[in-house]
């Protein structure tokens, strides 16, 4: 055990849950206010719902015994995880720090959805979906599973979260349906500064994600580090030159977008690389990314916050480089096509396909199932009101005018009225 | 010269306006006023306290036109903007005694007619 | 008793309020309100979104006064808020019928009559 | 039919409200504005910038009546919304040419009488 | 000296002084804006008035000397305060660290009198409540006073800090008095986004609160740590589940609560229980602290940001199940009822009794004194203008309308005339 | 290798590196909401700009080889910086924890020219700055140029940071000269809560800056950590202690003011004087950048956000109080006016001024130059609509009201439509 090693995990495990909140506020600033409560509040839930279902079971089938495509009951309930050393650090200590991971993946999800899904149709679904697909596919990568077997690189989860997240995000998208005013109203967002301090603090929590990877405060600590702080900064100034060439404005939005694009791509990379590949990694990630956010927005896909473009082919793009970029030199590990390896690339590709198409299937699934039970998205008059008033009882920015107060009896049958579908007939 | 009072619902206010713009009315000022009529009131929760909100966020367009476009303009506000629920809102029209456009000092009819550019 | 509505710029709000206090305009109503008139539109980006904007920041005044003031009113809005570019926007004068105070429910010309201090 | 258009102070409009409701006044508008009257101005400093803020927040209420509420509106607003300190604000009436429901199309007294329940 | 330990508690240090700000945005996001400026002000004056104070004299009436009801004044002025061990690491960050807990906790109390208070008469009252509430009871627990060894267990502060805080609050509240709008009109949150980044910060600077006052990397801050990211996430999901229960929708203002309840209900416990029992401490917290939420606001007692429902029940509530739950397996140190030690509930519940006594009765007392002094609260005119205007000179958000700026000289007298009363009498 | 000293340095790099976007609300805060997005951007393209431009070649000409004036090219491209230790942490690391510094330093001058400058004139004037300015000063005083051969004490970068921006913050504001509203109408802050959010986030993020500088987890690091708390409480007690005298109003601007100026006085002295010292150089910087704050509004200097003021007197006092208050029995190393050493006083004086004046020179030069190729300033019509629309294309909040959707075909010919100036002649 060591000393130095905890102090850097547990720094780590704080920082990645930082970016759940930080997810919040990026996501959270590109809605319109009438749903910046709901947005918010389906990032943070995620760090209730997702940490206990983790502690519970999660853990468990994604790190528990060693089979390729599952893992086993015994960590159930945390049984055994104690604190006695794995590797250098407690296990429960390991425990904890991939929980945080398992909770920014399904927050992840939620920008595919958000302004239409239902609330509680959003809470079954991260539950199921943390353990039907997001434990197995962490188990296949980390915990000993058949794509860990196959030499898939996958430094800190640009597949497992990312890609992962994207595809279940662009399934979900299809299968709740587009937001009424989608391609027929502009929807801007409320507060871009929101979306920035979500992005700055995303930077500075995915340090734990990356750098934290390494398990110790190592010298691939400092490599996953320092690829971390180079890629986005690359990946930064690439889209600020396509903004200029393209139209001389350099957007807030696509600044935020560039970061967490530069993020995402060195993810599967960072301890891989080095930092002049991981400069190359965030500036190469920038166009496919790019693009397709401007063609996104001419579907009728409504992936809403642009899971797809930004996670998933920033990811995968990510994870197919990292097949290009990899360097034993600076790993220890393995090579890739650049340095003589050329059979990485597929690999990573195959394990990209692998899980985004598990994914895919999966989400659903699981969705198709919870709206036989409960309908997935709010009716069209809540959408038009703001699902903050209509799921959340509340506003995000509310001044006080015409509230009239409700003495503590009249409360109770109002809360009982107020499932009466608003606006619908009758005179007060 | 009239000046057309009209409140709406915030959803509608793109197809007004586009509505307006086809009935060659080019001239409007809005803002986001809070409306209480027939709707439904809603109730929302903070911690223990409860409140009813009596107020629905409402568009307000106030359009100074000449005689022959009152009629097209409430035509069309009434077209775009209805959704045939309670809470559609209300069209007003009042007298104007003069109008003025600052940047030229024209007054009245002048003043709400677009140069031709 | 007219009842004076001006839309302009906002940057020149500070010289507009100097220019009617100079004019012995004691009382006023402000709001933030967007316009549309012929103006250039602009176009913003968002990700993929782009958007036309139709309507720019305006500040709308409101201005209750007793028929003497009317005149000096006007030209001192016109005075102060024009800058001679598209967009300077509007004054219009409407009829008031009546008009009271709320402090001591007098009305009419009363009601906006400075009381002397 | 005659508009009625109050501005009150912001903390005194639930009272207002609740007065209004009373007196079967059932419709209206509302916006947050901002005043200049007799009010105190006061002074502000932010780093070496010293400013005086001539304008205080008020709330304007928006309200078309036909002629038998005209009166009882007021007296709602004069009661509920003095509170005899310089600022509590002003009341103004005007004439109104026509009025018209969005919803059904309905014009003038049809056009504000709440459908029955 | 070991630099892990080091490193661990420079950090926690710095976590622990972000919980202000922190409390800040929670505590600001839920005022009226007009008051925004003033509740943001009375968290972060305490950053510079507690933290003077603690240094000049409140550490040496906490840590110094043996004696069981307050120390001594031996490390006055920092005297003897220097980089020699204590324990692994240098005093003097030792004595930083704790300063940061005072901080927090004199912030606390002004959740309970915003939007009234004299921030003259607020910095008056932590001055003198550091020195003679906070800086005793820190010693009777943590400096070697009488409850430490009566056996009370308080791992990071659960009574030190939060009951100590809502017993001056609940007082506080009660000598200053309600808000003249409360319960006549509505008073809503200005910016709920604002209260969830408070509670997101919170809980990303609470694991230096709890896990650092292992002040070492070790096992124990290892186990104080997972402690704090499990109970929040039970809490969260219980709040969830009551919200759904009772009336089918999940506030947001809700939610930011539930991670304060948690997080106050394992800061006695995080190193003496194990995971499990923080899932069940944070969900068990939520139970008292939801009711009395909505019970308090049916009152007269105007504890405006509930104080005392989420922090004095919370820590109370803390502080019992820590002898319910306390596991010698876990800690190697003490064991609580369920492991066959009822008697360290008692206990607990006498720690808890003491602490709210002594500092309800002092609160009392002090805010009587400076009544004597100075007004303890702002006038009627006011109170309905804002205290950001009237106690602060600004406005949270302006858009400039009417502002005419002032030339300096003319300032000068512009300042004087500020202090005639607002709205009366003259016109201009 | 030191796993403990690797653990700090990589945590506070990840602190330093959120600096910048605290930086970035702390300054958006305080301009119009027509421009917050523009104020934000400079703050946060510096992370991408400053941050690749460092490691291409801004790290080797400033910790290259040992030349008095300017390093070597030897480490360009990142050549030669690899994970072998240089003292106990990665070499990579120390060059990342250094990159830092150099982002924020650019974005500080930002303050200056806010609300007018143009973008892209403001991205060529970061990049050459970083090269032509900030590489060779920072190699004088740390990569062992003359200023350190002299033995000028700067900890943490008082001189090299705050008092290099600030001199070229005053020179941008000549140059670029005042926004046409100045001295003429109130420009009043937008949102006075974010810039208290900068304020906290700033000072959290300093514990790396200064407290990082030690490299190393030891009692250095402590010394220089406590200080960081210190020295901005006393300078936040003064201030509010300033501020009720004056006017009986405690500002949140002047708060959040106080912060930074302790902060920037503490820099260069942090790791050299006693925590007692921390405390008088917090407080006695607070009169001069006080005073300089109400001097300069009243000049045609339109050092909007008071760059020089708070950073460049900060700084310089805090450089010459290090003079003063240097203790060897704290640091092990020089000591300062009070301890027996007069003349340190006048070797800061001489390292303040000479950064100054060359600071100064090199941006007047650099701007002109850059002022030959792309105006500098947006026209009088960009700045009256605000640089949000004109410059970035978006803006910070939006109601959507009068949005109007354009298809994607139309979008291409709009967006060449866009460069006609605005409000220019013509009917829609
Ligand atoms: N008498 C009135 N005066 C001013 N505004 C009104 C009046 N009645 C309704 N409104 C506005 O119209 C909106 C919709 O009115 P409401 O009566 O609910 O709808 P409907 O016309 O469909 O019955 C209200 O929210 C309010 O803003
Ligand atoms: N017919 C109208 N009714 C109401 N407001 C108008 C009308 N025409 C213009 N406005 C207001 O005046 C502003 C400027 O008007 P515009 O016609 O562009 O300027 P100009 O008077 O210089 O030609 C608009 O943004 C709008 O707010
Ligand atoms: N002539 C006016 N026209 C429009 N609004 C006015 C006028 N006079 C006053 N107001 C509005 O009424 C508010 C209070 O008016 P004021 O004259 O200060 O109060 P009082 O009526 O008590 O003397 C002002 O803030 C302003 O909003």
């Amino acid at each position: 055990m060591n000393h130095a090693d905890i102090a850097w995990v547990l720094v780590s495990t704080a920082l990645v849950l930082l970016m759940t909140p930080a997810l919040g506020f990026f996501y959270g600033g590109m809605v319109r206010s009438k749903n910046a409560l709901n947005t918010l509040m389906m990032s943070f839930v995620s760090l209730g719902v997702v940490g206990v279902v983790w502690a519970l079971g999660g853990y468990s089938l994604a790190f528990a015994g060693g089979h390729a495509l599952v893992g086993d009951l015994s960590f159930v309930l945390l049984r055994g995880v104690g604190l006695e050393a794995q590797g250098t650090v407690p296990h429960l200590l390991f425990m904890a720090f991939q929980g945080t991971f398992a909770i920014i993946t399904a927050a992840l999800i939620s920008g595919a959805v958000v302004e239409r899904m239902r609330f509680s149709a959003y809470l079954a679904f991260i539950t199921i979906w943390m353990l039907a697909v997001y434990a197995p596919v962490a188990h296949w990568v980390w915990g000993g599973g058949f794509l860990a077997a196959d030499g898939a690189l996958d430094f800190a989860g640009g597949t497992v979260v990312h890609v992962n997240a994207a595809a279940a995000a662009v399934v979900a998208a299809r299968v709740v349906g587009p937001r009424k005013d989608y391609g027929r109203h502009a929807i801007l967002p409320h507060n871009v500064p929101f979306t920035l301090l979500g992005a700055g603090l995303l930077w500075f929590g995915w340090f734990g994600f990356n750098a934290g990877s390494a398990l110790a405060a190592n010298e691939l600590a400092v490599l996953a580090f320092v690829n971390t702080w180079l890629a986005p900064a690359a990946a930064l100034v690439m889209w600020t030159l396509i903004d200029l060439v393209r139209g001389g404005r350099v957007t807030a939005i696509g600044g935020a977008t560039a970061i967490v694009v530069g993020l995402v791509a060195i993810t599967p990379a960072a301890g891989f690389v080095g930092p002049l590949s991981a400069l190359a990694i965030g500036a190469l990630a920038v166009g496919p990314c790019y693009a397709a956010l401007i063609l996104r927005a001419r579907t009728t896909l409504d992936d809403s916050l642009d899971v797809a473009a930004a996670h998933g082919l920033g990811g995968a793009t990510g994870a197919v480089l990292t097949g290009v970029f990899a360097d034993a030199a600076w790993s220890g590990g393995t090579n890739g096509l650049l340095f003589g390896n050329p059979s990485q690339v597929m690999v990573q590709m195959y394990g990209v396909i692998i899980v985004l198409a598990y994914s895919a299937i999966c989400t659903f699934v699981i969705l198709r199932l919870i709206g036989l039970v409960v309908p997935l998205r709010a009716g069209g008059r809540q959408e038009g009101v703001g699902l903050d008033v209509t799921e959340h009882g509340e506003e995000a920015y509310t001044g006080g005018d015409g509230a009239i107060l409700v003495s503590p009896d009249v409360a109770a049958r109002a809360a009982a009225a107020v499932r009466v579908p608003l606006h619908e007939g009758g005179r007060l | 010269m009239k000046l057309i009072i009209a409140v709406i619902r915030p959803e509608q206010l793109s197809d007004v306006l586009e509505a307006l713009f086809r009935a060659e009315v080019r001239g409007l000022t809005i803002s986001r006023v809070q409306g209480h009529g027939g709707e439904m009131e809603h109730v929302e929760n903070y911690r223990g306290t409860t409140v009813k909100m009596a107020l629905s966020e409402k568009v307000r367009l106030e359009i100074a036109v000449s005689e022959p476009f009152v009629r097209p303009a409430i035509d069309a506000i009434i077209e775009a903007a209805r959704t045939g629920e309670v809470g559609d809102g209300k069209i007003m029209v009042l007298p104007i005694e003069s109008i003025y456009r600052i940047r030229t000092g024209e007054s009245d009819r002048d003043a709400v007619t677009p140069v031709p550019s």
